[in-house]
């Protein structure tokens, strides 16, 4: 077959909303759009104005399922402003917090939003019926992510005490016992959680993307460090406008992220694993071992695996790092000074960067975001275009799941829409 | 120590629809002692439970004397009494009381007696009426003007025509829809007053409605020369025990719950918070 | 109602060094749960203790009174099943002591005790009542907002304890009040006081009477607040309230509650429980049809000031206020009940 | 099939948070699941089933036409329509600009200004009538399943009305504004959070809109009175529930 039409009106089990209209014809992409859905929100228009305390609560509501992320990225864009080194202890608390959330957003997209790809369902709801052993054990590493955010920020969705300098509350020593008991609990779910992605059969489909992710001295980075990549970018996080640009593709409808002089980059689990592997915790590697999986890897598919091998990872540090947290009162004070603030971290779906322009009063002068999503639509349509060769032999339907497959491997979370560009169409 | 909070579980026995959103219902308690111990007088009210709704202050609308059963009329307005519109015979409900005063019976005795209700006012003072018409000779002239929106908002009219033969009755609506033929007043219910034959003299009166429509009756009653203490009025308040607890009915030092729900003018009126127009109003 | 326990034996005297403070308590653990003020962010709390140096009896004030122990803010009343109706009934509640509580939540007490014990007896905070002993302790040190001197409720007291505690320094003066506290002493090295202790206490009393700084004048208040319904000043706090709750929430006084059922999700079975609830919030006397019989601020901080002033006197025999000064200072507005009653007093 | 209440979750402009508080359900959503069908979910299904509804959740603020239109339709084909969030309730964190010109705040994100269409970020009831109000930001998921419970039953939860402080107060929290002179909106704010926010040493910033006796003015001459500055109370007032008569008279009283 040498024409096909993979229409998608909305792309399901993503969050936010989105849709995808491909055209072969001849054999030839006449058209691939990867439609937002998403009205912008103006995050960054708005945030001018505001003081540089509120931005952590504003921010986390770019996105609801990173809210921890975008908090943290901005709490550290401003300490880069004032020119704030916070305590090892917050840096921990940080870490914690960072690390709570990707066992949560992992669960949710491995079990909840990829799975019922792979053992072709529609939904994990009536994959339920089929395996209720695997949705339980979703649903039990979710709930302690989201525990786990829960006692270190506060609250599950938008956590509330990460600050400036520090926390505004401690958890108590007796819940972190607690839940250090039931992260231990976990390991087991966890790998189970890495054997069934790694027997799931993935499509064979690999190109050399450009990926990329932080890199630090210290472990596996996640809130700090340097951004690297397979094509040698090394950059600290105030360099970042000096390499990563975007520009407004016309036939696309989305921004294009892409690194000056080259292009379309990859972020997230995989880009992480392929760059860091050797800093994964020391039972993630023996996971990666047990079943047999190797990086680096440039099958996008194999994003599930490079997930599962997080959550592992992410239980793992999490005890390490309940088990040397002291947890003193500490001195949160600070000054408020003019400046331009850089802050990237890792969000469970990627590189999300933040900066900040603050004026000698504290309010924000200007602001820029972007998520990992926003990094990623370009290389996602780099994949389609690359993997819709592959299924024009297949069935209209067949071909338009495996093509929504492709962008669901990236966990796409188009809420976070801070620099997204919207169409106008309507929907029929 | 009993609990006065643990309702007891009672039957739906019947169930009367009255109007298009007012029910009765007859119920009975389950358990043969508490039936047997349950007594209450007229204008005494039950705490009404449906397990996982709630619980609501409800008047007992039958005759003490028509035991083991009871029934409450009720007018379906929120959770609780919505919910029980959609119970049939045979459901059970939780019960307990009776609470509160009663109407003053006693002093009813040999003298005059005017009704004034309005609406689901009815409801309580309908045990009264019914007692009344058991021992007719042991009460002076009786007068009962009810008023209500429209004539559709009118209960028991099936029975009007047997308390008529002992009673006078006086009817009046606020107004009459499309499709329906009154023939009596279209008012408020005070307008009726102007039709009674009841005088001050050896009359006592009880009223019960909306708070509004008692603070009009009770006003119009004084300019006619009534006594404060000749006038009986029956109020609602928000109620979460019944039992002088949550502390919601109090008005003043009163405790609608206990020391009412039937209070004589003459105790509402010096009240500072204003009661149906007292004296600080 | 049995919670009044009656004075058989005459106030003794006895001397505790206040270093073996932590020995009665930790005795008392022994046997009781032990509920007094704990540190909690630079104000106290009464908690359950698990250590008797968690105390801290210098306390001014606390931040939810020791009501709360007895009548819970949030109370499971039972358990019920639609078809089966109340299931169960709540276990005997555990003896606990109540440990340095002030003279006038003392009095809080005794009014609770009166709402709920009397005419149809609230079983729940009988119960725990019947359990609870009550270790109280005379105020040396007088907090801003503190009043108790005018409500004849402070700083010392005369009654309803078990034991009564008075810091005279090294050392700490503990009078008897019932054959209970009597037997809480048991085990604890105890000297009999001289009676001249009693004129040391009193020189400490006397050194708080003089620190007061606010004041209720309490003669004549049912007068002075009815005839003043409608003076200016109602206005101006219906201008100036946040109608938040605070003010009631904190108070050791206040008994209203609400009753909410809390069903499971099979929508069977439940629970009917019941939460502190409050005459300054909107809902509190609004009924069916949307009717509310306050509807205006004014209306309902009139509800709370006549209530505690002038209504409770016909409903319980004495005055609904013990002066503790919680109202005044966990109010934003810094609306004060002392200046309310000064103002409308003409001062 | 079933004659479970078939439950449809719109977003609109939103962080897709509210929606996720569904999946955060975790410990009773196998129960959820079984006592509704939740028919139209795109966050977590590919078979998304056509309306009519029974109960429809709508997740988000209205900032354009397009969701004007989907709104309407959303009420056509919902027998219940329930406004999920703040976003949805008052027009929540979006609402933040609507006291900047449209185009500034456009031009600050965008060169290319001709494929954006805005307009000022508005709670739902602005365009359809809405039956019952799930506030915060997030929505709180034990409201959330009291009200699941309350349409099961066909009745209206008991979701608290009043002020924040109160549920602070049942918490023993120590009061951060009169014991540290911190400015919070607790007291004019709706409870329903169990006071979260102060319960971690933290303000509470409004995000459940005003209470049901909200007397703001009087609040923001509290914050003047305690140091703020007027563009600074300004701010507090116009961030989730800015729109909302009572937070507006908050925002005009410095
Ligand atoms: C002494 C007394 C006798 C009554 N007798 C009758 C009667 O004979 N027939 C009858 O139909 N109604 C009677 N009522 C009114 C009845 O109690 C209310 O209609 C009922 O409580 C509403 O409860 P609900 O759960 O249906 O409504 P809800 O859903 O709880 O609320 C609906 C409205 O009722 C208000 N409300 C809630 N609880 C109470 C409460 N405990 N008391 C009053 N209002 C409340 C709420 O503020 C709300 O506005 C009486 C009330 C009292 C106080
Ligand atoms: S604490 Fe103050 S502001 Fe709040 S209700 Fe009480 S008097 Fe009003
Ligand atoms: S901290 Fe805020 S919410 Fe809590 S009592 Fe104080 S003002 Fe109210
Ligand atoms: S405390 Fe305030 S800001 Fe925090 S969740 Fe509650 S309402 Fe929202």
């Amino acid at each position: 077959m040498s024409s096909l039409r993979v229409k998608v009106d909305y792309l399901a089990r993503v969050e936010g909303e989105g849709a995808l209209d491909i055209r072969v014809h001849n054999g030839e992409i006449a058209e691939l759009k990867l439609k937002i859905y998403e009205p912008p929100r103006f995050f960054e228009g708005f945030l001018v104005g505001r003081k540089y305390d509120e931005v952590p609560g504003i921010v986390s509501r770019i996105c609801g399922i990173c809210p921890a992320s975008h908090q943290l990225t901005a709490i550290q864009a401003i300490e880069d402003a004032f020119g704030i080194k916070v305590s090892s202890q917050t840096r921990d608390l940080r870490k914690l917090l960072a690390l709570s959330q990707w066992i949560q957003s992992h669960s949710l997209h491995i079990y909840m939003l990829a799975l019922p790809d792979f053992l072709g369902y529609e939904s994990v709801l009536t994959m339920a019926a089929d395996h209720l052993p695997a949705v339980q054990r979703a649903l039990k590493l979710k709930r302690l992510g989201n525990d786990l955010t829960a006692l270190i920020g506060g609250r599950e969705v938008h956590p509330v005490t990460a600050t400036v300098n520090g926390f505004t509350s401690l958890p108590s020593k007796k819940d972190l016992k607690a839940i250090a008991e039931r992260l231990e609990e976990a390991r087991p779910d966890a790998l189970e959680t890495v054997k069934l992605c790694a027997s799931l059969e993935l499509p064979d489909f690999s190109w050399e993307a450009e990926h990329v992710a932080l890199r630090s001295e210290e472990g596996y980075a996640i809130n700090e460090g340097r951004l690297v990549s397979t094509e040698g970018l090394n950059i600290a996080p105030w360099e970042y406008r000096n390499h990563i640009k975007e520009r407004h593709i016309p036939h696309s409808n989305a921004l294009h992220s892409y690194i000056e002089g080259r292009g379309s980059f990859l972020v997230g689990p995989l880009a992480r694993v392929n760059l860091n592997y050797e800093r994964l915790s020391p039972g993630a590697q023996e996971a990666a071992r047990a079943v047999g999986v190797n990086f680096p890897d440039f099958n996008p598919f194999r994003g599930i695996v490079a997930r599962s091998l997080e959550l592992y990872h992410s239980i793992e540090e999490s005890l390490a790092i309940i088990d040397r947290l002291e947890l003193a009162q500490e001195d949160t004070s600070y000054a408020v000074r003019a400046g331009q603030g850089f802050a990237i971290t890792e969000a469970p779906r990627g590189s999300l960067y933040h900066s900040y322009k603050i004026n000698e009063h504290g309010i924000i002068e200007k602001a820029d975001i972007v998520s990992p999503t926003a990094h990623n639509v370009h290389n996602i349509e780099e994949d389609l275009r690359r993997f819709v060769p592959q299924v024009l032999d297949l069935s209209e339907e067949e071909a338009t799941l495996k093509c929504e497959t492709v962008i669901r491997n990236y966990d796409p979370c188009i809420s976070c829409s801070a620099h997204f560009l919207k169409m106008r169409v309507v929907r029929e | 120590m009993i609990n006065p909070f643990k309702p007891a579980r009672a039957l739906i026995r019947g169930v009367q629809k009255e109007t298009y959103d007012t029910t009765t219902y007859t119920l009975s308690f389950e358990d043969a002692r508490v039936r047997e111990e349950f007594a209450f007088q007229p204008g005494q009210f039950n705490m009404i439970t449906l397990f996982g709704i709630g619980e609501a202050p409800v008047s007992i609308s039958s005759d003490p004397d028509e035991g083991p059963t009871f029934q409450h009329t009720v007018r379906h307005v929120g959770n609780v009494t919505k919910a029980l519109a959609r119970l049939k015979v045979g459901d059970a409900v939780g019960v307990r009381g009776a609470y509160g005063t009663g109407w003053p019976m006693e002093l009813l005795r040999g003298r005059n007696v005017l009704i004034v209700a309005g609406g689901i006012g009815l409801a309580p003072l309908r045990p009264v009426i019914t007692q009344i018409l058991r021992q007719r000779r042991d009460f002076g002239r009786v007068e009962l003007l009810y008023g209500a929106r429209t004539p559709a908002d009118m209960l028991y009219t099936p029975q009007f025509p047997r308390w008529q033969e002992e009673i006078k009755l006086y009817q009046a609506v606020d107004v009459v829809p499309d499709g329906y033929s009154w023939e009596q007043r279209v008012g408020v219910v005070t307008t009726l007053f102007g039709e009674m034959e009841s005088q001050p003299a050896d009359t006592i009166v009880l009223t019960c409605g909306p708070e509004i429509m008692m603070k009009f009756v009770v006003k119009d009653l004084l300019t006619r020369g009534f006594l404060s203490d000749q006038i009986y009025v029956s109020l609602e308040r928000r109620m979460s025990c019944g039992v002088k607890k949550c502390g919601k009915c109090q008005i003043g030092p009163k405790f609608v719950c206990r020391d009412g729900p039937v209070f004589a003018y003459a105790e509402l009126m010096g009240l500072s918070e204003g009661v149906l127009g007292g004296v600080a109003g | 109602m049995v919670v009044a326990r009656s004075l058989t034996i005459p106030n003794p005297l006895v001397l505790l060094p206040k270093k073996d403070l932590s020995r009665l308590v930790q005795h008392l653990m022994q046997r009781y749960t032990v509920v007094g003020p704990v540190a909690k962010g630079g104000e106290h709390a009464f908690s359950a203790i698990t250590d008797p140096a968690q105390l801290t009896l210098d306390y001014v004030s606390s931040l939810l009174p020791p009501k709360k122990v007895l009548h819970q803010p949030f109370e499971v009343l039972f358990s019920f099943h639609q078809e089966q109706g109340v299931l169960e009934e709540r276990e005997p509640a555990r003896g606990q002591v109540l440990f340095g509580v002030h003279p006038c939540d003392v009095h809080a007490i005794e009014i609770l005790d009166k709402a709920y014990g009397h005419e149809y007896p609230d079983p729940y905070y009988v119960n725990r009542r019947q359990n609870t002993l009550i270790v109280a302790a005379n105020c040396t040190k007088v907090g801003d907002n503190c009043f108790c001197q005018s409500m004849g409720t402070g700083p010392d007291l005369q009654k309803g304890y078990d034991l009564l505690l008075t810091d005279l320094g090294s050392q700490i003066l503990v009078e008897i009040g019932s054959p209970a506290g009597e037997d809480l002493l048991q085990q604890v090295p105890l000297q009999p006081a001289p009676r001249v202790m009693l004129v040391e206490k009193e020189k400490r009393l006397d050194e708080a009477r003089r620190k007061f700084k606010k004041r209720l004048n309490t003669s004549g208040l049912k007068e002075l607040l009815e005839d003043n319904f409608r003076h200016p000043i109602w206005d101006e706090l219906r201008q100036d309230c946040l109608a938040c709750g605070s003010c009631t929430m904190v108070c050791p006084t206040c008994f209203c509650y609400n009753v909410v059922d809390k069903l499971d999700l099979n929508l069977k079975s439940g629970q009917r429980q019941r939460e502190w609830d409050s005459c300054m919030l909107l809902e509190y006397a609004q009924v069916a049809m949307g009717h509310n019989f306050r509807k205006d601020r004014d209306a309902r901080i009139k509800q709370r000031i006549y209530h505690k002033l002038a209504y409770y006197e016909p409903q319980f025999g004495t005055l609904g206020c013990v002066g503790c000064g919680r109202c005044i200072g966990t109010c934003v507005k810094h609306i004060d009940i002392t200046d309310i009653m000064a103002r409308l007093g003409g001062e | 099939m079933t004659d479970k209440p078939r439950v449809a979750i719109y977003k609109m402009s939103s962080c897709a948070g509210c929606q996720l508080e569904f999946l955060n359900l975790e410990p009773v959503l196998l129960d959820v699941v079984g006592a509704v069908e939740l028919s139209y979910f795109v966050m977590a299904r590919r078979q998304n089933a056509p309306g009519p509804y029974d109960i429809g959740f709508v997740e988000g603020a209205i900032t354009c036409g397009e969701e004007i239109e989907k709104l309407k339709r959303a009420r056509q084909e919902c027998r219940v329509l329930v406004a999920l969030g703040s976003c949805a309730c008052f027009g929540g964190l979006p609402s933040i600009k609507n006291w900047i010109p449209e185009r500034v705040v456009e031009s600050r994100v965008y060169q290319n200004l001709e494929v954006i269409e805005s307009t000022k970020a508005y709670g739902i009831d602005e365009y359809v009538k809405v039956d019952a109000y799930l506030k915060g930001c997030p929505v709180d998921k034990g409201e959330l399943v009291e009200f699941i419970k309350g349409a099961l039953l066909g009745i209206s939860p008991h979701l608290r009305p009043h002020s924040v402080c109160v549920e602070c107060k049942l918490r023993e929290n120590v009061c951060l504004f009169v014991s540290q002179g911190e400015p919070c909106l607790g007291a004019v704010t709706t409870a329903g959070c169990g006071a979260l926010c102060p319960s971690r040493g933290k303000v509470c910033d409004g995000c459940r809109g005003p209470a049901n006796d909200a007397n703001a003015e009087s609040l923001a001459r509290s914050f003047t009175e305690y140091g703020l500055h007027k563009s600074d109370v300004i701010r507090k007032f116009r961030k989730f529930a800015g729109l909302t008569p009572e937070f507006s008279k908050g925002a005009e009283a410095v």
